[in-house]
């Protein structure tokens, strides 16, 4: 019988995650979190759902739980393979993928990220990767989820130390009329915080059992508006962890 | 896995209404031409008919009297001569005008590159100094916002109402693989609102997994698949069947003459009722005159992780 | 049919010089390792590396001292870490400083596009917000010529003056053909000046030919054809053997090291005369360890005219 | 033994052009006499000439003689086949091009070809194929090469009708720096044309024995300039001859 009181933290959030795929269509995920919750929810409340990668796999199936985005197992079998103009042009700016996945150093409440630099740009502190496709996902996609492990006033900023990828607010403040949502869920160990669009700021609109919004606000850099039917997160079945661990990462690669 | 399968008549029936806007795509091979003709026998209107090379199947829908605008980069058919039907439209109005609105193929190209990118327009290098520019007010100069300042031509991006293509073989979802020429299909079909696409054949998805590098319209991208064989006649699909020669060079006399051609279209389009038939018709032995030999490719190895691995 | 196969010391010493733009691509899949550590074993100097993902081998090139200038849209160790080198000379100029110019994904692919095609910029829908626009001069604006009047950012185009990639196999005269992820390599071979093609073997003509689907890169844009098989290492080429995952997460800690980042260099890349030595330092059971089993696609029907035809 | 003393017309434009192609590498051929002249350069002038053909095919190795740039047996046995966008893209505008072959209904002076109507657009009398790749190829190839049939003042005309394809000149003059030279060449039954590039008109700088200047003069529609130095072009020798008769195309389909 599978044990709901040891649920780990990536368990809880791929589980959570997962059930906001419901009826969706297309999702642009990375490793990790995004494929767990992906490949739950194709399992369970999205059975229509297909995960593209950044690499250019579309109808991945893997014979074992892949490693990275282009990992040769997402290839083999695959029922399509696309050229990066292709994948970005075509599918990504298209208008193709319905949610898009993005993880960052930092957020602030408008669901713009940062994934560059702590500090300066010119000068910084800590050099990160830098946007990848994630200013692409985040313009093109109809909405993005956030998955953010640590929820704390680090990484929840009153003000970024760099934008990287903009939500929709910034892009139409720079006259351009933005095509997706933006950050429209962000999932973490304490609730989920959420927005429908342009110029609306996140609030939190769920917490897991146990969790106060007050403690939500404490662990957010900036004053965090508070959903009035604040609700409470189902915390994960026993049949979704079920299909989780046994079905999604038997090896237990992610699910640390 | 989503099953898209349907027969013709029932896509064309969901997806191409009166005043639509159809590309039709498909350059020298592949060209959809069962579609056209079921669009024909459903007596389409007013449609707006987007395609690089308007060539005998565009004829043919003219005179089937669907077609109230053609946006297209070459009119003819192939190098065998004349298309009837559409120089009596320009030329004289006969028996009625057709809009008309000219692009170079790779103008067309770039139409559908904007469309499917969603992009406001695409930059090329060429049409400076061409009298296109003076009759199609679609092409328009932007000027580069780096040092030199230069100046290119961009055209509009053109986003279908529907796209139909025909492909060697598509599994039920829509996954489909081209080989030969390619063409413009896949950015057709991304350009478009909705996409059919017609096939040789159905295949199990495995055909299709085991190649992932040939499907080059994701099964995302498709609203209906159809399976139609030989379904591209006088065109051809390569491996599966030759180009029908005779009959470009017959059309051009065909089509010279309203009354044949109007016979024609009695007897081959209205006179079947699907293109199975029109098949059917044409003979076994006709087809035994197009058919190829083999030329297989080597596979290729995709590779599959051991079990052993790390 | 030129013959172009050369050795990698020869294709880089013809066609890498000190300064030289050079890009390197291969998005996970086929990263051209081997060119790269050939590279830093001829001692190159001051040059501006293009690559999207700037990820071990850039670093290694770092370190060997090649680089002055990196335009990239992603610096790290894939999912595994960090790239030591790259934070050390970005984050505190050690030993010298880098300049660097950063783009996202889709900017670097419409520098590419734009640099294939010759157009003075490529459209692209993302980078509206963005403070990349203010810390890169080279991300502009251009206003839609149409109705909407709508604005776009451009990137610039890039033309390195020598791209090189690594594939799976290409004739003598160059034409490659790559399966698995194509990624950007056909675009940035198109952008550059010149090109060297790396491969795990070179053909028959007769194998390519049989497929010429397969064929992203055709001869008229291939300078130099190397074979050098397992050059991508750690990387992986598709059907020929996997990613060596534990040495990207164990370069993290290599390379945070510089004492042990500079060993490494020694060792491997100074300590092998080519990549036929780094190969079989490695060693024959290193590389069992890498080994994929066969998954082979299904061949496909070119056809072949018979010659009863017309 | 080849007999000169019969050659046709097509052969003697077909070994003319051919000898214009000496030392280059990439031509974009279309069916017919082009790429008669094409092939024969192959295996004479030109050993290392690639045809490209618009429909994407590069490096064909034909079991028979193809019928259409889109000939099956084009493709069967190519060295690769191309999308549209890569082959106009990166091949074409990419500037992989040393000669493109055009036809054309009308020509002018300064090499500006017609291929869409005769009257006006809007209310031609006949109404042509249109551009196709026509401008395209005009546009982006190094150099350009015209083989007319007909040398008459109603193909070579003072003033076109509609210029579909402008050469370097009229797109200089539209305010874009053209990339290619126009065309430098055009081979007809009575001599050959030729220009440099821009702000040159073309002028007569060779002609087949027995022709006079007078005689081209009076087919062609403007003052036509003639050179100095006029050639008197070399009759197709016998090797040149039976190479297009016996392998080029011994089934004589395009040596009519």
């Amino acid at each position: 019988m599978t044990s709901t009181k040891d649920t780990t933290s990536s368990e809880l959030l791929s589980v959570v995650a997962s059930r906001e795929l419901a009826g969706k269509r297309t999702v642009f995920a990375g490793i990790g979190l995004p494929t767990l919750a992906a490949s739950l929810a194709h399992l369970t409340v999205a059975p229509d759902l297909e995960i593209v990668y950044e690499s250019g796999v579309c109808g991945a199936h893997p014979s074992q739980l892949p490693e990275t985005i282009a990992d040769a197992v997402l290839i083999t079998g695959a029922e399509a393979v696309l050229s990066m103009p292709a994948l970005f042009g075509n599918v990504l700016q298209g208008g193709h993928i319905d949610v898009g996945f993005l993880g960052a150093a930092q957020i602030d409440r408008w669901g713009n990220l940062n994934s560059s630099v702590i500090g300066d740009w010119a000068d910084p502190s800590v050099r990160l990767p830098g946007p990848g496709g994630a200013m692409e996902v985040m313009a093109n996609s109809g909405e993005v989820f956030v998955v953010m492990r640590r929820h704390d006033p680090r990484s929840f900023v009153d003000k970024l130390d760099f934008c990287t990828s903009p939500g929709p607010d910034r892009a139409l403040a720079d006259g351009i009329r933005p095509l997706g949502a933006g950050v429209t869920r962000v999932i973490t160990e304490l609730g989920i915080l959420a927005r429908q669009g342009v110029g609306e700021a996140l609030r939190l609109v769920a917490v897991h059992p146990g969790v106060t919004a007050d403690q939500v606000r404490a662990a957010t850099g900036w004053p965090l508006e508070v959903a009035e039917d604040l609700a409470t997160i189902e915390p994960p079945a026993a049949a979704e962890l079920r299909r989780l661990r046994e079905e999604v990462d038997p090896g237990r690669v992610y699910l640390r | 896995m989503t099953d898209k399968t349907t027969t013709m008549a029932e896509a064309i029936a969901a997806f191409v209404h009166d005043g639509d806007t159809v590309a039709l795509e498909g350059f020298t091979h592949l060209i959809p031409t069962a579609a056209g003709h079921e669009i024909i026998r459903q007596g389409r209107r007013d449609l707006t008919v987007v395609r690089m090379t308007a060539d005998i199947v565009v004829d043919q829908m003219l005179a089937g009297g669907c077609v109230r605008k053609l946006v297209s980069s070459f009119v003819g058919n192939s190098s065998a001569g004349s298309l009837g039907e559409l120089r009596r439209r320009i030329e004289r109005a006969d028996p009625e005008p057709l809009e008309f609105e000219e692009y170079s193929h790779y103008g067309m190209i770039g139409r559908y590159l904007a469309g499917a990118q969603r992009l406001p327009f695409y930059p090329v290098r060429s049409y400076a100094g061409s009298d296109l520019v003076s009759v199609n007010p679609g092409l328009r100069k932007v000027r580069s916002p780096y040092d030199d300042g230069e100046q290119v031509y961009v055209v509009p991006p053109v986003n279908p109402d529907v796209t139909i293509v025909h492909a060697q073989r598509a599994d039920r979802s829509g996954n489909t693989q081209v080989w030969g020429l390619t063409g413009i299909q896949a950015e057709a079909v991304y350009a478009a609102k909705k996409a059919v696409v017609v096939v040789e054949e159905i295949v199990d998805d495995d055909v299709i997994r085991r190649d992932p590098n040939r499907t080059l319209i994701p099964s995302h991208a498709v609203d209906a698949v159809v399976a139609c064989p030989r379904g591209t006649h006088p065109s051809f699909a390569q491996g599966y069947y030759d180009r029908d020669n005779a009959f470009y060079r017959g059309w051009s006399a065909i089509s010279a003459d309203p009354g044949r051609l109007r016979a024609w279209l009695s007897e081959w389009v209205f006179g079947t009722r699907d293109h199975p038939e029109y098949v059917a018709k044409l003979g076994e032995r006709y087809w035994a005159g197009l058919a190829v030999d083999d030329a297989l490719s080597l596979p290729v190895n995709y590779g599959k992780r051991r079990e052993h691995a790390r």
